[in-house]
């Protein structure tokens, strides 16, 4: 059995309103989730006393402030198991920390010819910064396929290996697709890649909030993901990566904070994290960022992951025999992130979404930034209920009841 | 009222179900296509503009939400006997209609449409076959498609 | 004289702590300035109520967020009186604004032997983005002096229409310097640059929150803020474009939200302000941005300025006759931004702002991310006293009798 | 004692203002200079390497705040008579107390400097000369420059 975190609840203050005049029933998770009091709480007591510019500040606040700012990055490197807080650049989000990857690393080290290895079920955050960069280097980009007709197999690892040729200088993959709910074996996709001497990128986006990750036992070279679909304020992500390698990387925005000495003619750069890091950054999301992943560690990562496969086989379950409702991504019994992906036939996912929420139930509908995906699954778009700690069985009642109803109310 | 029953009356749920002029008209020589990537909704709109300068024949293909099977429905039956001016007229009223939310006392079906304005992420979805069907006018001739019973 | 804005300190709590038991005395408002009760209020009621990802979201709460954030565009474009919401890109501030361009627009319009012009007055921030885009393009870098030995008149005009040749495809300036307080004629550079068809790219990051802004009157093509320098929070800020350059643009950052569609092979773009903003863009801090704009025009945007340069005025004749005491930048009687950087000879700037700070009083020291500027002024550092709406004239006479306590300490 | 007054401890403030070992003693046969940027610190130190293998002489220029000025001036004092691991390990006691906060009973100068601890952003100032001597050390003898005095 899976733990129960329904005491939780009471931590986060938005799932305490209705919609429609129904409870709100948010299982919007995989696109944002709510914020625990005590993230609120630490972005207000940072703006109501200690906020002030970080770096080079003298004075009181300045230094707290920097402090603060730093401890977050020790906090992140930590979460993460990573060997060094110099390992962690604070971003805008996953997208941002992919297109710093993929700007600056594959203009200084992709050759044309080369290959850039990614999967069909990447999120367009994943994939887009991709095209861009080996397009401009003159290099290929080429997808690991997903096997079986609804993904239900994951990534296909036969074709794996002979994809993974010399020529594949680095290798992104998404640890959880937020569209199928696949978990890919990251640790065996990195010492795959490894072996052919390629970089592994990893966008954590769906996992980092979900399950307990560790960058070193992984395996990866970088690491990617977003604050707010952790329990953290938007504005604000990570990038990992190995000290050796940000060391060497030239900084792709630049500006202040970046630069050891500056001449109206050139510039030369301070070492990782600053390097990679210009301008004033997000500093307070960073503070509440940081206590999001105090809130997380408190309740214990290896229990939230198992409490959300427990409601993604409870969803699959309580799906599986609505009339015309067909499941993406993996069967039954097989590992399921939390999230489940599916299709009716008489409505579309978009009146979908617009009946549920009738009903104080919050859903995605549309291609969730995967349209090659949907494209080969041959689905213009799917609904999804994606979940977290706060969620309960209840809530997969109340989804399966309003589902039902659906079905009648566009297929009658 | 709710905004959910507004946005669903029962004309648009009966042409979402029951569309009229689903399918290609044998007569059709002009066509276009028409998609919305943010929700996969897409639309082909054929049809024939008779000597006349009205269109003579109009049906439609595609896939998409309630709100644009509807309205691409509600489209074909609207435009049947008009000319392009009149059309662009008709997209015109509708288009009022989807910014105002108000329903016009003295319109006819279009007038269904007013819910939409309460979801201004489904707008497109009700505009979209409207747009398809102005750009298939722009399109030069083609002949007919010949098919079995139009032979002589 | 100026406005009063004393009651409104009542309105920023982080004003109202003791910093070594003494009350403190904010001035490093350049670097960031304090936020206001209703701009913290604004991040909270975010996360209470309407917390959700923004865009193709259609229940309850998406499109709530999606609508807050929207008015937050609009309302900057109001701000700012720019055309067109669409012609405002949020950022996580000037640097990023900076980057964007110098990193797009350059990529797709600077040729070899064209002219990228700045001025010798430049953050860092709006330098080194230059620096990297003119080297990549194979274009030149040149800089519109200052005139004066200590910069007290401003850009060396003549020099400018010298300087601004046919080759010149784009000027970027400050609009006031953040180290000199140096208010620079924008509207007059803008005529002159578009006399020769350079593009425009203004840095008002010292500007956005202490002058009444109107791009159109100005006449610029790019101008860039941050929010954090504005009593908006930090994480968010403005990239102003005209919306032809901005639908013309490449994007820079790809990956969700800017892309039309998308197959394994290649991407086809939004038009802004979409196609800028990759990713899930920084909600709540958007949202808070709002209030911060909605504030300042509620206190009045020229009273503000007024409120400004008159604490300038005061703090320049304020310290005029500490001996050992030189003020950099606009002589007195010239206009001057609320800043007031200066060097005494017994004291480094570090030991000033330390001591000044047992007094509560937060300064800041340094080269203030203008290294190339300080060397010419044959500094090593200044400190620097910079003022914002909730300062008075009482702190800066604590700030003088300040600086003759450490002019004795050190000198004595 | 208050932070402030335990960073600008009297040892500090009398080397800062009255610095011991300013300028180029006339028998150095090494140089290096290192700055730090952030603040516009700099520091060029000057030594002689005698034969024992022990400083003979020491001297340094460049301009600071108050904690990098009278950190030059300690080391220099301290530097003479030092060999190149005597000096380095001297460095290692101060990176201690800068480290730890704490100030050893047993200890000189150097524990003037157990204030600087509670100020990250000056731990800098206070070992840049250190890095400079060492450095200098690091360097090939050069001729001593030949001044005035010096000719025979
Ligand atoms: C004139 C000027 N330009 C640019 C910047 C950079 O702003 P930010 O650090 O918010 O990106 C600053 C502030 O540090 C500034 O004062
Ligand atoms: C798998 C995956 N990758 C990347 C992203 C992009 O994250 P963000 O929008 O926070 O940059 C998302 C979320 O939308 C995601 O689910």
């Amino acid at each position: 059995m899976s733990a129960d975190f329904s005491a939780a609840r009471a931590d986060f203050p938005a799932l305490h309103q209705t919609v429609h005049r129904k409870p709100l029933i948010y299982l919007d998770n995989a696109a944002t989730t709510h914020k625990p009091r005590v993230v609120i709480d630490a972005l207000t007591r940072f703006y109501e006393r200690d906020n002030s510019n970080v770096h080079r500040g003298l004075h009181a606040l300045s230094m707290r402030a920097t402090d603060s700012y730093e401890a977050a990055r020790a906090r992140a490197a930590a979460f993460l198991n990573a060997a060094d807080p110099a390992e962690i650049i604070f971003t805008r989000g996953t997208t941002e920390s992919v297109n710093l990857v993929a700007q600056s690393w594959c203009a200084q080290n992709l050759r044309p010819g080369d290959v850039v290895l990614a999967t069909e079920m990447e999120h367009h955050s994943n994939l887009v910064p991709w095209q861009v960069a080996a397009r401009r280097a003159g290099a290929r980009l080429r997808f690991v396929p997903i096997a079986g007709d609804d993904a239900e197999h994951g990534l296909d690892l036969d074709a794996l290996d002979r994809l993974l040729t010399p020529q594949v200088k680095l290798f992104a993959f998404t640890h959880i697709s937020n569209t199928l709910g696949t978990i890919n074996p990251a640790a065996e996709l990195c010492a795959r890649a490894r072996k052919v001497g390629a970089l592994t990128v990893v966008d954590a986006a769906q996992s980092a909030g979900h399950e307990p990750l560790d960058v070193r036992a992984m395996g990866c070279d970088f690491l990617a993901f977003s604050g707010h679909k952790m329990a953290g304020p938007t504005g604000i992500g990570v990038l990992y990566g190995r000290r050796a390698l940000l060391d060497a990387l030239d900084p792709w925005q630049t500006g202040g904070g970046i630069v050891a000495n500056v001449t109206y003619e050139g510039a030369t750069w301070k070492p990782s994290p600053e390097r990679h890091e210009a301008g004033t950054p997000n500093i307070a999301d960073a503070v509440a960022l940081h206590a999001a992943m105090d809130y997380l560690d408190a309740l214990g990562r290896p229990a939230l992951a198992a409490h959300d496969h427990a409601l993604a086989a409870q969803a699959t379950a309580a799906l599986a025999d609505i009339p015309g409702l067909r499941i993406i991504g993996p069967r039954p019994g097989s590992p399921r992130a939390g999230l489940v992906s599916f299709a009716l036939t008489d409505a579309h996912a978009h009146d979908v979404v617009t009946f549920a929420d009738q009903d104080g139930i919050a859903l995605r509908g549309g291609h969730h930034c995967n349209q090659p995906l949907m494209r080969k699954l041959g689905l213009p778009s799917t609904v999804r209920a994606s979940f977290y700690l706060y969620n309960t069985e209840a809530d997969i009642t109340a989804l399966a009841t309003s589902l039902r109803r659906i079905q009648k109310f566009f297929g009658g | 009222m709710s905004d959910f029953d507004d946005l669903y009356r029962d004309v648009i749920l009966d042409h979402a179900k029951r569309p009229r002029n689903r399918g290609r008209p044998p007569t059709a020589n002009r066509a276009a296509t028409g998609d919305n990537p943010t929700c996969g909704d897409n639309c082909t709109v054929h049809l024939r503009l008779g000597d006349d300068g009205r269109v003579a024949a109009i049906g439609f293909e595609g896939s998409g939400c309630a709100i644009s099977q509807a309205s691409a429905s509600i489209m074909t039956t609207q435009a049947k006997g008009k000319s392009p001016a009149e059309l662009e007229a008709a997209f015109g009223h509708l288009k009022d209609i989807l910014a105002s939310g108000k329903t016009p006392a003295d319109f006819d079906e279009l007038s269904a449409f007013a819910g939409v304005h309460a979801f201004p992420a489904r707008v497109k979805c009700a505009t979209l076959p409207w747009h398809t069907a102005l750009e298939a006018l722009k399109q030069p001739d083609q002949p007919a498609q010949m098919v079995e019973g139009q032979k002589s």
